[in-house]
This record gives structure tokens, C-alpha cells and sequence, in this order.
């Protein structure tokens, strides 16, 4: 059977590839966020999972306002990246795992969440850089993966509640597959940040810290806030966590976390990084 | 501003369906610009292609003028305005400088100080 | 408050559009199935409802398998039909009412249905017919419509027992809209049909006699099947009969059959028609 | 014939995961035929068409023999494959007729006693 071994939380932004590129971890500004990475990038050495969901919110690269969907599936044998509109060079295509993809979408809709099925899917920084943080050697990450996302961009987003129940719903679906794999999830988003409105740059440390602190003593502690409430404390990006809350719901059994670093700021970013693994 | 949502927290605004209504041909401008042809021809004859996509006066308007505020307020939202200025080459520092009314070093410093 | 004031079920088949282009109404093969529809055309003229809701789903001309929605809703101030393949000329456009979508869509959000939002969206037959059959004399129906659309395209599909629950989540978000409006239900599908495989041509009138029956009598019936079973017993497209149990859902209280009508075959379908009219 | 779904009703076949995976390549040729003038580009140069959307051997032999159940077989939605039935001027009774192997009017009469 398939087994979840465990998730990796953390926060992306543009700027992180641009440090890739210019080669910029021992940088003083960079440093303290690149360090946190090393013993993720050994935990997963050690472990080797053979597939990776990625669960992540698209930035208007593979979604438009014309087809929105709340939460979306790939279903493909290869995922491409593509310009965003800043002309980054692109990056090699991400191997898929379209059969537990199916599973996964199968599953799911048996569970009346309602996907949207991708079977071709672009996928974009959100979705690329964490891979290339694990996996800071490999152009392409040496695993499968399948994207999930979940819409941040136009409200209504889904609430934290039911993001938590879609992570609980991807446990289900993996750990009932025949297949011997080890999957890992992994979340990408947050923390706090703000790019828009006279409020930008806003960043909360306080409730940063707590909600981490939650995914490993209380999970279940953020879905008591209304996404209006979470971008009050965090800001109007940092509702992003709403990655980080579903890649931990998606983790079952007993769950013990293993590494975290936070550092204020990356850009206009509160960067956070936890590493969970299932026992 | 207290929003549909029921949002009311100083200087946020949520991307909601009457923004969405407001901002459609204007956030569909700034997806097109995923595409570096688009951006080429956006900046070969900006007036021509806020037109082609339809924009009305006050979204040319903000377009023409890099007001940012002015950006959201006519619905565009951040996600693919974040196009825009990577065409106008801002970074989110430059924005959130804009957007705030300070200096990019005082804005630099604002986001440092959160972190203490 | 919004009220819904009905609801109205019909079959849609490509063909009915080259009946009524070709005045065929009065044809031996094509009256049982136009004679249906004049009690409801009288209906529907005396109500005079603002706005319609048109639950059906599309066949591939506004969704391609790269972004696949298991439920999409319409929020635009207008829709386009377009050529779907066959060159028949396109319709006016239909006129929107993106403030009641939007209601919708937070509603249906806020209660866990995970829908895809489309500000702009192409308009097939199973959208556009029951409209010309429900209004013969317009050439666009004269009042707003929103397109509510559901997979029966590829597996999985919502099972019936979910599409029951968004009918009914649809029926909590139009009566606590604070506008005065009446708003109407259609439900275009079905009824018994199957065009591929060697199977093809399979109907079953017992069975779509017994679901018409349920629609009044026990509307909750269908939701016992799963879609394989539906599709054992109605046909492949059979399974479209789920845009009719959607549409039964979304009528709230006491809710009286008026009229049906029911014809073996319009092209391959079992062609039925129901009206139902909430007290 | 027993699928993922778990059907097992002969002569029926559902478009699941596994057909889906097996059929993009057909399907999204057919999805294309929406389009007028990709429906004369197929017309002008099947073999090229075919090529051009990345078709197998398999799928391009049944487009060529126009093989209703092998088109199925090879992945192809009734969906989509309706667009290139519209293609060939042939309407939902000559397909049902190729697919049982009745002659059209058999066909027909068949839908008829369906009926009573
Ligand atoms: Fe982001
Ligand atoms: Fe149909």
C-alpha cells in the first residue's frame, strides 16, 4: 500500500529563484532563509520518496477568471513550467504520476469534494521552487509529482475548514492505493505577507509562530478562522497557509515534527519551513 | 472599506465577485502578458492594446498613470497586476513602497523591523 | 427575497435544433415530442419569471479535459453560444445575472461545493434548446439566465446523492437573496440514451417512467443509485437524468407536478419533460 | 467488459481515468473540430492533421477507417468524437447503426419498439 511519509511546508516567492539563479544562499539577506533547507534535503535523502504532492495556489499562469476552480487535480504524465510574465527562463517539465493522480481524483469526487481534472497543467513558481529548494542538485526533481490547487486568487476562497478536510480526503485516497510508494506532501505558501493595498508589507510574527506551532500540537487550531480573519492576522497573501493547513491534514497517524526555520523577511514575506514526518 | 466579504481591516481589499466583475477586462489584459509577444506589443502601442482588451477610461487611465492603488480600486487584481509590474520592471518592494507612500529603503526597513 | 417558482425538466438533443430551424413541429416524427411544451410556454407566460437557472451539462465545447470541472457556475453579464462542431449558426447571446451568480457561487462556496467560477463561458445545445423550446416566439429568452454546468463527461461523475445536495444548496442561495426576484429552475438532460458502444440505442422507459414518478412522489429515489448503475439502467448519456434530480432539489416546500410529457424516440433519446411548480 | 468503474455492462464503456490517459492526444483533435476552420484543415490533410495532434498508430488507423468502436477502444470520448462524426455528415442513428451492425433503418425501428 501506499504510505504518506511525510510533508514539508514552505513559503515561496519570485525572488527566491532569482537568488537560485544569481547563486545568492550565502548572502547575508538570503542566508538565513536558505539554511533552514539542508537537513529537509537529508531527511529526504534518507527517505526517498518516490512521488510528491505539491500543494500550492496558482498565480494566474494555468487559471484565468474564466475557468476558476476552487480546488484543482493534475492528471498528467509531465507538467510544464511557463513564463509568468517576467521572462525567467523556464525549467525542465515535472514528471507526473497520472495513475495516482486518477486515484487521487477518483477518490475524492467518491468523497463529494467536486475537482476540477487537470490532464494538461502548467504549473508555476509556487509549484516549482519548493522542489528546487529540496532538491537544490537536481534541474528535475528526482521523484513523480502531482499538483494540487487550490484557489487563493478571487474570493470566495474555500474556507480553512474545508481545506483541512481536503487534506484528510488526499490521506484517504493514498494510503487506500495498492501501490508500494512513499508519498510525501508538500505544501507551498505563506506566511503572513502583503502585496496590495496601503496596508502592504504587513507581516505578523505573533500569529506566524502560533499557527505553527499549532500544525504540530493542535492541527485543527486554524480552521477556526474565516478566511477575512485570516487575512487580518496575516495579510492579504499570507491566507496562503491555507497550503501549509491541508498538506498537514493530509498527514495521518501520529505525526512528529522533525525540523522548522522562520525568518522575516524574503521579499515582502514572512518565510516559514516545517518538516513533518509520519511514524 | 467594508466589502461584500464583510472584510473591514484599513488598506485590504479582497479580490471578491464585484471586483471581479469590475476588473475582468483589465485582469485579462495583465494575463495576456504571461506571453512575452503581448508584452512586446503592450509596450509597442500601450493606448491600442488597453483598447483591444476593452478597458474603460478610469482602467486606461491607471494603466497609463502606474497607479497602483488606482490598479485595485478598478478592480485589477494582484496576482496578475503582478504582471504588469514585471513589465514596468517594480519589484513587490517598489509596489508596497508605492502603495504605502514611503521610501523603498523605509519600506525595506519596515519589513525588517517585523521580524525583531 | 428571491423566490423560486418552479422548475421545468427536458430532454436536449442536437436534433431538436434542426427540427425547430426546419419547422418540423408539426411532423408526424416530431410533434408527441413539440406538443409537450405549450402548457409550459402558457405556464411560464403567466408566471414571468426574472431569471433561470440552467442546470446541463456541456459536451465538450466550453470544457476540454485540460481543466475539467465537476461543477461550474456562470458569472457573466452575458453568454455566447458558439459552433460546436457541426456549423449550425450561432445563437444571439443570452443575457446574465453575474449578482445572482455571484450569490450563488459564495453560497455554494460557504457550503462546501467546490465550484468552478467562469466569468466568460460558451453556451452549447443543452443550454440553449430548452430555451428556445420553453420560448419559441424569442429569439433570446426573455430573461436572465445563469448556466449551471455538471460533468457527465468523464469519470467520475458527482454521484446522484451530491448533485441532490447542490440542488438543495442552490435552493439555501437563491431564497436568502434579498433581491425580489422569481427564479426559475431548468434541468436539460436525459432521459434514457446511449450513443456509443455496442449498445447503442438503449432505452428504458419502465425505468424513466419510474424516475419521473420519484421526481414527485419520493424525489430523493435516484440518489440510492451510484452512476454505473444509473448508466446500466438509462444508457450512457442516461446518466444526464442527474440535471433533472439537480433540479428537483432546488425546489424548496410543497411542490406540485403541472405537467409532463414523455416520447420514445427524438433522435436515439427517450425525450420527457416535467413542470413543477413550488406552493 | 469490466472497468476501473467497476461496470460491467456489455457493449458500454465509460470514460474513466484509464481512457481519458489513453485517448488525450484523439480527443483534443476532435475538441479542435469546434473550430470551423480546423475542421477543413483536417479535410485538406488528415494524415497531417493526425500527426500534428500526436495521434498513435492505432488511433490514426481507426480516424482512417472511420471505426466507430475502435475509436472508442483507442480512447475517444462520444463527446468529442461527436465533433468528427460531424464531420463525416453522419448523424447519432448511423452511428448507432455502424456500432450494433444493423442497418439504419433496423436501427430505427428498434428506437421505435423502445417505445411501446
Ligand atoms: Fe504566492
Ligand atoms: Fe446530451
Amino acid at each position: 500500500m501506499a504510505k504518506i511519509v511525510g510533508g514539508i511546508t514552505t513559503s515561496h516567492v519570485p525572488a527566491i529563484g532569482r537568488a537560485i539563479a544569481q547563486n545568492l544562499q550565502q548572502d547575508p539577506y538570503w542566508k538565513p532563509f536558505f539554511d533552514g533547507f539542508p537537513p529537509v534535503q537529508k531527511w529526504l535523502d534518507e527517505v526517498k520518496p518516490d512521488v510528491a504532492i505539491v500543494i500550492y495556489n496558482d498565480h494566474g499562469l494555468n487559471f484565468f477568471l474564466d475557468k476558476l476552480p476552487t480546488f484543482a487535480v493534475g492528471a498528467a504524465a509531465q507538467y510544464h513550467n511557463a513564463d509568468e510574465g517576467w521572462g525567467i527562463p523556464t525549467l525542465p517539465p515535472f514528471t507526473g504520476d497520472a495513475a495516482l493522480s486518477w486515484q487521487l481524483i477518483n477518490s475524492l469526487v467518491a468523497d463529494e469534494f467536486d475537482i476540477t481534472s487537470c490532464q494538461e497543467m502548467l504549473v508555476d513558481h509556487a509549484f516549482s521552487l519548493p522542489l528546487k529548494l529540496l532538491w537544490p542538485e537536481h534541474d528535475s526533481p528526482p521523484l513523480r509529482t502531482i499538483p494540487v490547487c487550490i484557489n487563493t486568487v478571487q474570493y470566495p476562497l474555500p474556507s480553512a475548514a474545508r481545506c483541512y478536510k481536503l487534506g484528510e480526503a488526499i490521506a484517504r485516497a493514498v494510503t487506500s492505493w495498492p501501490e508500494e510508494l512513499k508519498v510525501v506532501v508538500i505544501g507551498s505558501g505563506g506566511l503572513s505577507h502583503q502585496l496590495d493595498g496601503e496596508r502592504a508589507g504587513f507581516i505578523n510574527k505573533a500569529f506566524d509562530l502560533q499557527f505553527m506551532d499549532s500544525l504540530t500540537a493542535a492541527p485543527k487550531w486554524a480552521t477556526q478562522y474565516r478566511n477575512e480573519e485570516l487575512v487580518e492576522q496575516t495579510g492579504t497573501q499570507g491566507v496562503e497557509l491555507l497550503m501549509w493547513l491541508t498538506t498537514r491534514a493530509a498527514l495521518p497517524g501520529e505525526v512528529v515534527e522533525l525540523h522548522r526555520n522562520y525568518h522575516i523577511p524574503i521579499s515582502n514575506t514572512a518565510a516559514g519551513m516545517m518538516l513533518f514526518e509520519c511514524r | 472599506m467594508t466589502q461584500a466579504s464583510g472584510l473591514n481591516v484599513p488598506g485590504t481589499y479582497l479580490f471578491d465577485g464585484d471586483m471581479a466583475m469590475k476588473g475582468y477586462a483589465l485582469n485579462k489584459m495583465c494575463f495576456s502578458f504571461n506571453d512575452a509577444a503581448n508584452r512586446q506589443a503592450f509596450a509597442a502601442d500601450e493606448a491600442g492594446y488597453c483598447w483591444r482588451y476593452g478597458l474603460n477610461d478610469e482602467q486606461s487611465r491607471v494603466v497609463r498613470e502606474r497607479d497602483v492603488l488606482g490598479l485595485l480600486a478598478a478592480g485589477g487584481n494582484v496576482y496578475y497586476l503582478a504582471k504588469f509590474a514585471g513589465i514596468l520592471g517594480l519589484d513587490v518592494q517598489d509596489l508596497g513602497a508605492a502603495q504605502t507612500g514611503m521610501s523603498k529603503e523605509a519600506f525595506k526597513q519596515m519589513l525588517l523591523e517585523a521580524g525583531k
